[in-house]
């Protein structure tokens, strides 16, 4: 912990001492990322200064100016993040923007960072350094788990992990969106409001006759199913959902499917999967990641045609 | 004091000057000796043994030391002496001035000639004076430190003489050494006294400051007072210098103890994460194998009791890796994946193995004894090293490196880390993780016991040894990061240290007491310890 | 539960009778009869006091043993009740309560540690009982219910201090565990040794806690203070566990009991038993009984003893002699009141003599203290001590220290009195102790 | 009442006999002539007053270990600050019925040379303010431990070592003498709690009836924690806390709430526990003590409302029972006690007899062929995870 700490600062610190390297977002050398923004006016007009420190300033507030332009109608805005592991980079300068209400999928081969680039966005690691924001303005790098959590981002795991001893009724009720306070949890009174959101939730996801089932019994389809009620019940802008098919069978997996384009209307949706049916059966923008950074991005037609993409999953 | 200070003077002159040309007209010292016998007080020894140093007859050493060692005795039958040295029920009796054997007597009919410490210290300065002029310069030596300590003016001239005709280097310069410290109490001239300060602030050891101190405060000389001076402000540089490495040593002594009873802990728990609360009697278990093994070397071969500890570790490891070996076939083994619950059955183990052991061997302290090579100190500058300490500290390390090499060299230890990182992935790939699980934990157990084997020879052979080490155990290892060995070196190296420093300061208990809130405090800042196991799969 | 009492009791005295018949030493004189009287035995089995106390218990076996083959008391056999408090001090207080309340016991031999005593003496009080208290202590009580038949400070501490100075010692390091003992002891003896005139910086007073081990730095620290140019000692109140590793330092460092010796209050043969005392020889204890002692009656003791255990080095000591004393005392207490009734007993007491195992007779006072011989012993090669000096005559233990501000003034007398903290200035009896027993 | 079905019957007989014991008990100890078939002897009243104590001690440390999954080895610690604020009351009631009878000083202050009362001591004449420090004392110290610990994250092995060096550090502090807590006689002689003598038949039925209440009022109040949405969320958290992070609770400030809770608990167990034993001394905060509450516990069954009650008793009983009847053995047998139920009654006896409880109901159901296979009582819910 101490040590991301230090790092942040370390960071800070660079960016003070050379403005012009990652402060500048898009301009940045991952651009791939950054098509729909246009940042022409920073490029436009060189700036030079008597004073040093004046032009370290004037450069800044370009930036800042530029990356709230880049940001403004983004829900998720990664820029350069890098976050290593013992010298390993499992995400290295990655870029990417996720438009609200927009459901994205995002493939990629074993070990390409999907899953360190869902945990630094809700918080469970922190960068080595990159800006992550969310819904324009909000540095994700300085919240908490439960903080990110309570601003919209919902996350499911590769894993299905809820709650066992509870009952699926009460797994979802946990989740549900409202305080977050531990003395109110105390005397949490049951009413007509919060049955009405988890029947609703219990049918959205189908699992209405399991209501007092405890969550250890259920199936590992039915617990996938589970974990997403429970990202439901939050209400979040944005959902994370981490390979939601694993192990599921084919009709599970058509269903799950629909269960997830049922969502996209009313959340923005970023799936990550390696089932290319399923990708296929969402029929949404597809990015597609390669050793922690952006590989390819479009339509699936699109990236599976990408010669780059063919050489990762085929050349090795 | 004062009384064996004259004795000494007498005998020391005598020796010198008058013995050669006298000493066929004395009294004959053998009759003299004869005077021990009887029931006596304190007294009468006391004046037996300056009689016989006014003999200047270095035959009544053997006598005056076999007094001094308690080995002096006389027939109730005709109150004649001997020199006896116990055999079974019976004593085995010698001459006194010849050492000439006389026979075997029961025990019975012989009585000690009883001694007391001032009795022993009377005989020591007899020695010393009998001895100066002596062959031996370790003899000389001797006795130029006691006059050093008592810094008699008295004894400048008589040190004078002795200095000239020393050629022994090291001894000429201990006999500089005690008459500056006497030429610092006499009315000499100033400027002797301040030369006599240099060589003090040479020596440069406690002593000296303490002597140096006094004239300091007593002097009106300026010139020696200011020699004194600045002789104590070198000294006491040297000394807090000293001390400072007193503490690293003691530091690093108390930290390879809490190593070695740790290190056995960091096997079972913090690389199989068994919460063994039995592992300090693992160590208890080595010790008391010493004791047996001691016990059985007393009666049986004596002369291997040099080596009765090298025959113990062995076995140590053995029988308490066989302990282990139950404990984990028959209890553990049921237990893997719950960890807390682990904590509850070995607790119950260690009141079983406490209990069992009290049964056994009573509940009193054990003896066991230190072999030659283990005892005593040297100096090393003004910081005096226990043998005892430094072997364990070397062995501390020795076990420690022998560990590390079974972990990352053998195929044991391979297959170890296989089980520890991914048991179902080891399983599959033929190794067979019940038996490796069984060794591991025979292992970090069989460690423990060799633990005890050296903490035998600093501390109590009870059965509360492992409840002593217990808690420390753990500090270390969670303190160190759990599953890293070098952590708990560099974690027992470091609490060892910071405790020997804080001690001199807080007090052992408050210095305790600030350790353990300075452990609370640390785990805030770094939760896994010091050497945390790193990596995306650890869960935050 | 009663039934595994009896059981136990049935193979202790089974095994003890097989033991006497075999040393053939006994022809029973009268065979007790009627009902048996209850003899509590309240020593610590298991935990870190059993090291000391588990002797004491065996030591009582032997004495109850003994004295159903004199005939018993009274005409009526004794019953030991043995219970295991653990060396947990709140269980002491629960199994004294169960030892007088449920078993109904005449009378309680135990406890080792003050702490243990305090915890029982309400119980003691309450229930009005008699506990027998075996062990050297701090003195500064006198209870109505209790009989202290080991040292006062008085009977152990200030004859040792005076024996160390006869052999001019004139710098002190009083080195204690830190606990009530020591703290006390230390207390009175710094203001005795004021008093003789020892400077204030001649003087150091340390603390260790319990089952200190690494004795390093402690004991660099008094070899630094006796290398000052005058005649050091060392007076240690340091308790059981910690006593081994401080020995073995104290060798290790090379300090000899020539130049610094080391006189322990704690230390008896029991202690040595654990350490190779080669190095030790000179080092000082200060006892009222020590095995070496040469006396007919000891010989016996010894013997029994042995006998008794089934093993010839098991020692005896200081606190089992005062288990001795006390047993007999109470017995003839008994026997003098015609009852076990405790208030009859604890009014007989007070005026019992009995021949100690050092020569002299003892006798119980009416401070509940007794009169013992002060015995100052050095270390030998064999793990015993020999006599080096000893009292002219027995010293009356004295309950509250003429050498504490607080305690001068006080004085216990149950017998006239009747009042174990009398206030001989303002002339009353302070507390409740009088009150509680006059309503 | 709402809390009646929330409850579940079990834990109102539970209550019930609790509260039927404080009144039953006192009764049959003091209205019943001695030699009536059900007198209860005066001597059992503490004792099992004793126990009634451990057993609130080990519901605290069930509310934290069983519902939260924090293993406290230090839990002693607060039990141990509760004993001495009530200590120190008492101790301050003896006034000049002390030894020395110094009106102000206890007796070991007046032994070791104390001019007056030090600070720290003000206050406790006064009965409220004792109680106010058995709660604040303990839960203070709760709360700052949490808080930092929680806060950093530190959990399992990690956290219980650190509670154990917390008790241990306290240990060492109180046995000084310097500390101005009596050293390692700690306090006793107690004479009088608001007025009545401590010693009075009549006194000890109270402090029994007293401990029976708060114990009952205990089970109560862990009960409707448990059975609260907060609850819920404390299983949670035991289960996969760092899921409960994600879907935006913060799991630091339910273990805060349910640690400093427990240790208001354990202080008010300690509270209760001394004057009935009569003496509160540093051997309290040994870690042993600790790790044996964390037995009973689990001898009983954690995450259960009556296991550790049921444990705490038994165990206790039998330490009584076999500490007289076979002195030399004893330890064998709690020893072999321990190993016995890890191995065989993982769960506890309580959780045991929960599960096969369950474990028919649902085979039951399998043959009626329902397809809601799930049991109602939450208590029987699959083992705690670690």
């Amino acid at each position: 912990m101490s040590d991301s700490i230090i790092q942040k600062v370390a960071d800070e610190f660079r960016a003070l001492s050379e403005p012009q390297g990652n402060a500048r977002p898009p301009a940045g050398p991952a651009p791939a990322a950054a098509e729909p923004v246009g940042n022409g006016a920073v490029h436009g007009e060189p700036f030079v200064s008597p004073h040093p420190y004046a032009t370290v300033l004037h450069d800044r507030r370009l930036a800042a100016e530029a990356q709230g332009l880049a940001r403004r109608d983004t829900l998720l805005y990664l820029n350069g993040v890098t976050k290593s592991f013992d010298g390993f980079k499992a995400i290295n300068n990655l870029s990417l923007v996720i438009q609200k209400g927009e459901m994205r999928a995002i493939i990629g081969p074993n070990g390409a960072g999907k899953t360190t680039m869902m945990d630094i966005i809700t918080g469970k690691t922190r960068p080595d350094k990159g800006e992550v924001f969310f819904a324009g303005d909000v540095d994700l790098t300085h919240h908490d788990e439960a903080a990110i959590a309570s601003m919209g981002i919902g996350r499911k795991f590769q894993k299905p992990t809820v709650f066992e001893s509870h009952t699926v009724e009460d797994n979802i009720r946990l989740s549900l969106a409202g305080p977050r306070s531990v003395l109110g949890a105390l005397v949490h009174r049951k009413d007509r409001a919060e049955r009405d959101r988890i029947e609703t939730i219990l049918e959205t996801t189908r699992l209405t006759a399991r209501r007092k089932t405890y969550a250890a019994n259920l199936s590992h389809g039915q617990k996938q199913w589970l974990e997403i009620g429970m990202l439901l019940a939050q209400d979040p802008e944005l959902l994370l959902v981490d390979e939601p098919v694993a192990g599921m069978t084919d009709a599970e997996t058509e269903e799950t499917a629909r269960l997830l384009r049922e969502i996209a209307q009313h959340h923005s949706v970023v799936v990550v999967e390696h089932d290319m049916h399923f990708v296929r059966a969402l029929g949404v923008k597809v990015t597609c990641l390669h050793e922690g950074s952006v590989l390819s991005e479009g339509t699936l037609d699109k990236v599976s045609n990408d010669p780059k993409v063919i050489e990762v999953y085929l050349g090795r | 004091m004062n009384r064996s200070i004259r004795w000494l003077l007498a005998g020391l002159a005598f020796v010198l000057f008058v013995a050669p040309a006298v000493a066929q007209q004395a009294a004959d010292p053998a009759a003299i000796v004869q005077k021990f016998g009887g029931k006596q007080s304190y007294d009468d020894t006391e004046a037996v043994i300056s009689e016989l140093a006014r003999t200047g007859d270095a035959n009544v050493a053997r006598a005056l030391r076999a007094l001094r060692d308690g080995d002096l005795y006389w027939r109730e039958s005709d109150e004649a002496v001997f020199i006896g040295k116990r055999k079974g029920d019976d004593y085995e009796i010698f001459d006194p001035m010849t050492g000439e054997a006389a026979g075997t007597v029961p025990r019975g009919e012989m009585q000690k000639v009883r001694v007391k410490n001032s009795i022993r210290n009377a005989v020591t300065t007899a020695l010393g004076s009998l001895t100066l002029g002596a062959d031996s310069a370790a003899q000389r030596m001797r006795a130029a430190e006691t006059l050093f300590s008592e810094a008699d003016p008295e004894m400048i001239e008589p040190l004078d003489a002795a200095i000239a005709s020393e050629e022994d280097a090291g001894v000429k310069a201990r006999m500089e050494e005690a008459r500056a410290s006497a030429v610092l109490v006499s009315d000499r001239p100033a400027e002797e006294k301040a030369a006599a300060a240099k060589i003090l602030a040479n020596r440069a050891d406690r002593e000296s400051l303490t002597m140096l101190t006094r004239f300091a405060g007593a002097t009106d000389d300026p010139v020696a007072k200011q020699a004194a001076e600045a002789a104590i402000v070198a000294i006491q540089n040297n000394i807090a210098f000293w001390n400072q490495m007193q503490n690293v040593w003691y530091g690093l002594s108390l930290g390879s103890v809490l190593l070695l009873a740790a290190i056995g802990l960091a096997i079972t728990f913090g690389v199989m994460g068994v919460i063994n609360m039995a592992h300090g009697e693992m160590v208890m278990i080595g010790a008391y194998t010493t004791y047996v093994v001691q016990e059985f070397i007393r009666t049986n071969a004596p002369g291997l009791f040099e080596y009765s500890l090298f025959i113990a570790l062995p076995l140590a490891f053995l029988v308490a890796g066989a302990v282990g070996l139950v404990m984990e076939r028959g209890l553990i083994r049921f237990l893997y994946g719950r960890p807390l619950e682990t904590l509850l059955a070995t607790f119950g183990v260690s009141l079983i193995l406490q209990q069992a052991v009290r049964t056994i061997f009573g509940p009193s302290n054990r003896e066991v004894g230190n072999p030659d090579f283990m005892s005593g100190a040297f100096d090393l500058g003004l910081m005096s090293v226990n043998w005892n300490r430094l072997w364990i500290i070397v062995f501390a390390l020795v076990v420690f490196a022998a560990l590390l090499a079974v972990l990352n060299k053998t195929p044991l230890g391979l297959q170890m880390r296989a089980v520890t990182q991914n048991r179902k992935m080891a399983a599959a790939m033929g190794i067979r993780t019940p038996w490796v699980d069984a060794m591991t934990f025979a292992l970090g157990s069989g460690i423990a016991g060799i633990a005890g084997v050296a903490l035998s020879q600093i501390d109590n052979v009870s059965p509360n040894l492992g409840q002593g080490y217990i808690i420390d155990s753990f500090m270390v290892v969670v303190f160190g990061g759990v599953g890293n060995l070098w952590g708990t070196l560099v974690g027992a190296m470091t609490l060892g240290i910071v405790n020997k420093f804080l001690e001199p300061f807080a007090g052992a208990v408050l210095g305790k007491i600030v350790v353990l809130v300075l452990i609370i405090l640390f785990i805030q800042k770094r939760p896994r310890g010091l050497f945390a196991q790193k990596g995306r799969f650890v869960e935050a | 539960m009663r039934s595994a009492i009896t059981w136990m009791q049935k193979t202790a005295a089974a095994a003890t009778i097989t033991a006497f018949s075999l040393s053939g030493a006994h022809a029973q004189d009268t065979k007790p009869s009627g009902e048996p009287i209850k003899v509590g035995i309240l020593h610590s089995l298991s935990g870190t006091m059993a090291i000391s106390e588990t002797t004491l218990k065996d030591a009582m076996l032997m004495l109850i043993d003994e004295q159903n083959k004199k005939g018993g008391v009274l005409g009526r056999p004794l019953e030991p009740v043995v219970v295991d408090p653990a060396s947990d001090w709140p269980l002491f207080a629960e199994k004294a309560r169960e030892l007088i309340s449920q078993d109904k016991v005449a009378v309680v031999f135990g406890c080792w540690t003050s702490v243990s005593r305090k915890s029982v003496l309400p119980v003691f009080k309450e229930l009005d009982s008699i506990l027998f208290y075996p062990v050297q202590y701090e003195g500064e009580e006198s209870e109505r219910n209790v009989f202290y038949t080991g040292a006062a400070p008085n009977q152990q501490a200030i004859p040792a201090v005076d024996y160390l100075m006869g052999e001019g010692v004139e710098r002190w390091v009083l080195e204690g565990t830190d606990y009530v003992y020591p703290r006390t002891t230390n207390k009175i003896l710094e203001q005795y040794l004021k008093d003789k005139g020892v400077a204030a910086e001649d003087i150091i007073v340390n603390y260790t806690p319990f089952g200190f081990s690494d004795w390093q730095t402690e004991v660099s620290k008094i070899k630094e203070f006796g290398s000052a140019g005058k005649k050091t000692a060392v007076v240690s109140t340091i308790n059981g566990d910690a006593n081994v590793p401080f020995y073995k330092e104290l060798a290790n460092q090379g300090i000899k009991a020539t130049d610094i010796p080391v006189v322990a209050f704690s230390v008896g043969e029991e202690e040595l038993a654990g350490i190779d005392t080669g190095p030790l020889v000179g080092h000082l204890a200060a006892w009222n009984y020590f095995e070496s002692v040469d006396t007919p009656e000891n010989k016996d003791f010894i013997k029994k003893w042995h006998a008794f255990i089934g093993n010839d080095d098991r020692v005896t000591n200081d606190p089992m002699e005062a288990h001795y004393i006390g047993f007999n005392m109470w017995v003839k207490a008994v026997e003098k009141a015609g009852t076990t009734d405790p208030d009859k007993v604890i009014d007989a007491l007070p005026g019992i003599e009995q021949a100690n195992l050092t020569g002299g007779t003892s006798k119980m006072l009416p401070n509940h203290h007794i009169t013992k011989p002060v015995l100052i012993g050095e270390i030998n090669d064999e793990g015993q001590f020999d006599v080096v000096s000893e009292t002219d005559d027995l010293v009356p233990g004295d309950a509250w220290s003429d050498f504490l501000p607080e305690s001068k003034k006080l004085e216990a007398d149950w017998v006239d009195l009747k009042c174990g903290n009398y206030d001989t200035e303002a002339k009353k009896c302070l507390g409740d102790t009088m009150a509680e027993k006059s309503n | 009442m709402l809390l009646a079905r929330f409850l579940g019957p079990r834990v109102w007989i539970l209550v019930a006999v609790i509260l039927a014991a404080a009144i039953l008990v006192p009764l049959a100890n003091l209205a019943l002539p001695p030699d009536h078939a059900l007198h209860v002897p005066s001597y059992l009243v503490p004792l099992w007053g004793k126990y009634v104590c451990y057993a609130l001690l080990a519901l605290s440390l069930d509310l934290v270990w069983g519902y939260v999954g924090i293993l406290s080895l230090g839990h002693g610690a607060f039990f141990a600050l509760g004993g001495y604020a009530m200590g120190m009351y008492l101790m301050r009631q003896i006034g000049s019925r002390g030894v020395y009878g110094n009106p102000v000083l206890p007796d070991f202050m007046v032994f070791l040379n104390w001019k007056e009362l030090p600070w720290y001591w003000l206050g406790f004449d006064q009965f409220w303010f004792a109680c106010l420090m058995v709660v604040l004392v303990p839960g203070l110290l709760a709360f700052v431990f949490g808080f930092f610990a929680f806060r950093s994250r530190v959990t399992g092995v990690y956290l219980s070592i650190i509670t154990q060096a917390m008790t241990y550090a306290l240990l060492l502090a109180f046995f000084r003498n310097d500390m101005g807590f009596g050293g390692n006689n700690g306090l006793t002689d107690f004479k009088d709690i608001l007025g009545f003598p401590i010693q009075a038949a009549s006194t000890r039925a109270g402090l029994f009836a007293a401990s029976c209440i708060a114990l009952a009022i205990a089970v109560l109040l862990v009960g409707w924690i448990t059975r609260s949405k907060l609850g819920k969320l404390m299983i949670a958290v035991r289960d996969a806390e760092s899921r409960t992070r994600f879907i935006g609770w913060r799991p630091q400030y339910v273990k805060l709430f349910a640690f400093t809770v427990s240790g208001i608990m354990a202080g008010i167990a300690g509270a209760l526990y001394v004057p009935q034993v009569g003496i509160i001394n540093p051997g309290e905060f040994a870690p042993v003590n600790s790790i044996e509450v964390v037995v009973w516990a689990a001898v009983g069954g954690r995450g259960t409302l009556i296991g550790p009650v049921i444990g705490a008793l038994l165990v206790n009983y039998g330490k009584t029972v076999f500490t007289a009847a076979a002195p030399e053995f004893w330890l064998f047998m709690l020893g072999g006690l321990f190993v016995f139920v890890t191995l065989v009654l993982p769960r506890g006896i309580v959780g045991t007899i929960d599960h096969g409880w369950d474990a028919l109901r649902s085979i039951r159901r399998a043959k009626d062929a329902e397809k809601d296979e799930s049991g109602g009582d939450a208590q029987a819910v699959p083992g705690p995870a670690e």
